[in-house]
């Protein structure tokens, strides 16, 4: 009850201190400013909506393929495959999996590094400078 | 004996003062963060042998071609791209090609964090103003509150070029310091049952959605805001190289060899332009100020605008205020305070995910505002 | 409402035109072209969205400094390197550092090939100047026939400055529809006996010929055609620190970091070079439509000069005309064109080692064209 | 028969066109576009007479050094050595293992490749950005 | 015919000299030197195929921007960062990150032995200038005897730009001839019982020690010379890099990609720098028979001075006066040449990295030196 | 004994060189020269004191810092210590094993190196620039 108070009662400052700028319209700083923010806020809003069009034209062009393409062969099985489709929980234990395999491939890749790191050893004799100036071999 | 007199008002003895030694001793300072502390040592170990280069005392008549403000010296010469804002592009290129923007793409509504954040820039611009700064001025200083070095340094080179050396290095040095000038401020804005919060479990992104976003969230930031061309395009570019799939040796050079090159260069020159002459006025002291303000209230920013976010959010949606200190960039530290602080609070709280959204969101906020301040401004 | 109007003035949105949307749907289709059909992607995809970077419309008045064509602005100083010629070179040094020439070697009367295949470039040049280009402008159209970006780049911006954003992106285009463009020419050409036609396997090459080849060929070729120093000298330069066997660091880096460096910054100053105004002209039509021809020519010449020297040569001995088509360069697209459409009359004929010959020998062919274009015509 | 005839036509159209083109003498463009691709040509032939010539010379001051170590120790062995060496199938058998040995080298860098890749996982998690800067130690 | 006559006369044919001859012959043995013989043929391979660019015949008077000294030409813009001295200090970063001051810092006291071969640049100075140079052209010359490349070009930029030239090749060939130079007036100044001489091993130095010492180190060197700082700033800052610990992936980049891409430009330059016209003096017969009398010189100075030291040291505490003649510079070779002659009379004695103190110190001691003469002479 | 001898010859050689040179004023070349390699010499002299007292200060800091935690934890413990100090021998001992390992590591890391040229074969099939420029897939 109170939130939905709180909200509104937020929303409307918003746009009082919208409006209490513009009075000020001579004061060029703090429109610029205002209008700043906004703007900001309305490019990354405009990122936020375009991307989730993309991602629901991605879903529903594979979706709408998808459909042509069983339609074509059989019916009774889009069916069967509807009844068969795995359930949310099925999906999750499948990508934590996914998930544990990376994680273990990334500390193979760690210990690799570390492997790397001990291996290569800072004396004067094995330094890279070494090996960019050599001694003539007739010697 | 002459020739002894001669070599000793040569030598740096004979030229240095109290302005020189503060300035080596800043720069020690900068190096010891950086080494002891580990505070963004990519950043401040440049940065900070910069300030001992620019600061070594010698006889600026001889004309030796030494100083960094010297017609025809090497450091000059590098000191060029800093000036032309040529370095940052190229830096956000190499950014781009080592961000993952499916943090920002699993998430989307998490994206206003990194805009709420933005505001710290825009008050600071009108704090700057009623200091006393003109408005170019005032825009660049503003820039601070970003928390992005390259898009403080790219801003400042078009708006103020003279008040350079003082933003970069408050840039940069508050983007070291945000693990210690974050935390306190998140613990002060939320409640200890708002930092436990747990959200959901973000989305998988697919490929194709991957490699559209650079491109159409360029067209469309850049339709917005066209002064962030140069910095978003770069950026945008070299994470196109990175998802592309088809171009992975120029991603792979972009996020190594460019932009290490090109960090090594920036940083030591914008250490140098720091000499002492020049860097130890009272507009830099209050720079320093401003931005440390701005770092604030960027944080509070974003953890305030979370907050107001959650009001229109339903029970097991509500998002963690704490992800909205990740919104002022600062790349990835920020994400990692956020994580570290939620943690304290419950260990089985992983918030980093969250966060990163915000984080690279605040990327491109940053980029957009600093755009908008060049086509008012300019 | 005034700062509102302002901010729209600003925005990219005000300042659109039909030809900035043309120019970014252009850029959308290089990109495309680029993934989706993976022609030439290390190509097609820093050109493209170099299209997108170069038609984002803004205020050009408000002296934002972000135009590639505005003094002062980060693309513009990226774009001096093409604008000098100086990237073709740098190029040229890394794809001699990644080039086997024993090919070549291995079977010299291929290189002829390699020559006939120019007559493209000489025939467009006559081509354009009898449609009304003057004979500078002329040569640099004609070159867009040798099929090789960084020598189109390289002579355009000796000869005509004006006309490099065309004929940059005409010889890219095509370069990366030589799988489109060839085949059917290739077909029209030859008699299915022809196609089939088996060569002998190649003789192995000696590590002191290889060495001595960058040098020895290097004199023999400027000395003919001194304009084409700075390209051949990179290119057998980068040659030599390949097949020294001493060098190999250098070769290294230039075969990876500065060649990619270098690509990455072609690439995305050429496609942003086509601003909507300079570029969606007449003269583009005319340069696209001479460039394809130009392909045609060189590939047919190839092809008829191949059965030409067949008449001279043992049955056991003759040259599979298809071969001749890889004498257009375009390394190494051509060559896999051949051994392609060989394949499909004779899955057992491998001829790609033998197509890799002419192919090279294309790249110095085109090298020496544009020097004589160069000594002739400025 | 035929073919000797073609061989002879070709030629003369080629000097024909050379001669109407040096009539029109006027005309720059035409002579030098026939000039141009003669040198073309003119360059890459001499690469090619060059590459023969310092070939054949490699050869040549190989055999004759073996020829002196040869004759030096054993007369013999050199006639020995002559019935003895390899024909051309032996040679192809031989150069088509080494062939297929470095075949098998490039499936192997291949393979490791493919590895590299697996275990390269792109999260923001392990992203390089996430190494480029640190969090300080102490927390 | 007269186009005939036009094509002749822009091939090199036309215009080929003696002079062109010999620098092309010149040319060919540097690079047989590198290839054939590994004399350091990471400068010698580029600097002679530099050479052979530089001297190709051409019609200057066609203006096809070609050569080093024409305006607008490629090599022309690439050999701006020879011209300016901007190379050296970035392969002094990449040499700062490749280099490990531990064998320096384990037993301090052959530092010394670094100065004073230094003695070379200046007795040459002072030869030079009784020649008939000015005091600037003998400044410039006097530096050749540190052995060091990237001294060299620097301090002749700054001094003498018309014999860099002369003075680089000679540098750089010096260098390269290394173990033909030193061993015989190694042998001429000790005795068989001096070079048995072995010294005790050496201490372990702590990661501390190495941390401090770039910086420490430098603001010392500059303060006495701060004619060196853009060398020694570039070469502590690399070395800070290196030994920090958490900036490795810029030390990486900065000894790799870095250094690799400014020795091909800067060989290749310097080597087309080489043009006959401007090559073949006296002058340069000059710098080329001063500059071998430096060498000797200078490893002369390195070994008396050990033998001097030796005078006040007890016996087990003894230096191999060898390791006098590692005091040149030429990293690492003359450190190796001592190794090899030490092993000629001791199978057992060790001397390498004993020899890799004065070696290094010998680097610092040039770049000193060199600062020293741009102050007092500028 | 002629070796003290020696020592001071040559000293003052040095400083009558030294003399001659101050004398000899008005020509600037020449000392410029002496003071040029005097300078030299102070910049390494100085080098070489000031890491002499770094190592020292690094010595003793750690000296007194371990001395501090041990004497708030045990008197007895540090006195039993100092008994067990190694010997120099012992140091040695372990520091040659240290380099020997350091030094297989590095003959491992070579072998590897041998091993990637190897498999990196240089022939036209699998030079990079083919994997520069790619055949459209469709084909
Ligand atoms: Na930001
Ligand atoms: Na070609
Ligand atoms: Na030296």
């Amino acid at each position: 009850m109170y939130k939905t108070l709180l909200k509104y009662i937020s929303t409307v400052l918003f746009f009082v201190s919208f409006g209490l700028a513009q009075e000020n319209g001579e004061n060029r700083i703090y429109l610029i400013s205002l209008f700043g923010i906004l703007i900001v806020m309305l490019s990354l809003v405009g990122i936020y909506f375009f991307m989730r069009f993309i991602a629901w034209m991605i879903k529903y062009s594979k979706y709408k393929r998808l459909k042509q393409i069983k339609e074509k062969k059989n019916k009774l099985r889009i069916i069967e495959l509807k009844n068969n489709r795995p359930d949310i929980e099925t999906v999750l234990a499948i990508s934590s999996a996914i998930h544990m395999e990376l994680k273990y491939k990334m500390e193979e890749e760690k210990a690799i590094l570390t492997i790397n790191k001990l291996i290569r050893p800072y004396s004067p004799w094995s330094s890279k400078i070494l090996s960019m100036r050599r001694v003539p071999d007739r010697r | 004996m002459d020739i002894v007199i001669e070599f000793l008002k040569y030598s740096g003895f004979a030229s240095v003062t109290w302005g020189h030694i503060i300035m080596l001793i800043a720069g020690g300072i900068c190096i010891y963060l950086g080494i002891g502390k580990k505070y963004e040592p990519l950043l401040l170990v440049p940065i900070g042998f910069g300030m001992l280069i620019g600061n070594i005392p010698f006889l600026e008549s001889a004309g030796m071609q030494i100083g960094i403000y010297e017609d025809g010296s090497v450091m000059n010469y590098l000191y060029y791209g800093v000036l032309k804002g040529i370095y940052p592009p190229l830096i956000f290129l190499g950014i781009g090609a080592m961000t993952d923007f499916s943090a920002l793409l699993s998430n989307p509504k998490l994206v206003l964090l990194g805009a709420a954040a933005q505001i710290g820039i825009f008050l600071t611009f009108i704090g700057a103003n009623a200091l006393g700064f003109t408005s170019l001025e005032s825009g660049a200083i503003g820039i601070i509150g970003g928390a992005d070095g390259p898009t403080a340094i790219f801003l400042s080179s078009k708006l103020a070029p003279h008040l350079m050396g003082a933003i970069a290095i408050a840039a940069y040095s508050y983007m070291a310091l945000v693990p210690v000038i974050q935390p306190p401020i998140m613990k002060l804005f939320t409640t200890e049952k708002e930092r436990k919060i747990k959200m959901k479990p973000v989305r998988q992104v697919k490929k194709t959605e991957k490699v559209l976003f650079p491109i159409l969230g360029f067209i469309l930031t850049v339709f917005i805001s066209p002064g962030a061309l140069p910095l978003l395009g770069m950026l945008f570019f070299g994470n196109l190289l990175k998802e592309s799939g088809v171009t992975e040796r120029l991603a792979k050079t972009a996020r190594n060899s460019l932009i290490d090159i090109v960090t090594i260069l920036l940083g030591v020159t914008v250490g140098a332009s720091t000499q002492a002459t020049t860097f130890l006025t009272k507009e830099s002291l209050f720079i320093f100020v401003l931005g440390a303000i701005s770092f604030m209230i960027a944080t509070s920013g974003g953890i305030l605008f979370a907050k107001f976010m959650n009001l229109f959010l339903k029970e097991d949606n509500k998002i963690n205020p704490l992800c909205g200190a990740a919104g002022v960039s600062a790349v990835p530290d920020s994400a990692r305070v956020v994580q570290h602080v939620g943690a304290q609070y419950d260990r089985t709280n992983y918030l980093l995910m969250h966060a990163m959204g915000p984080n690279v969101a605040g990327v491109i906020g940053s980029a957009v505002s600093a755009g908008i301040l060049l086509a008012v401004l300019k």
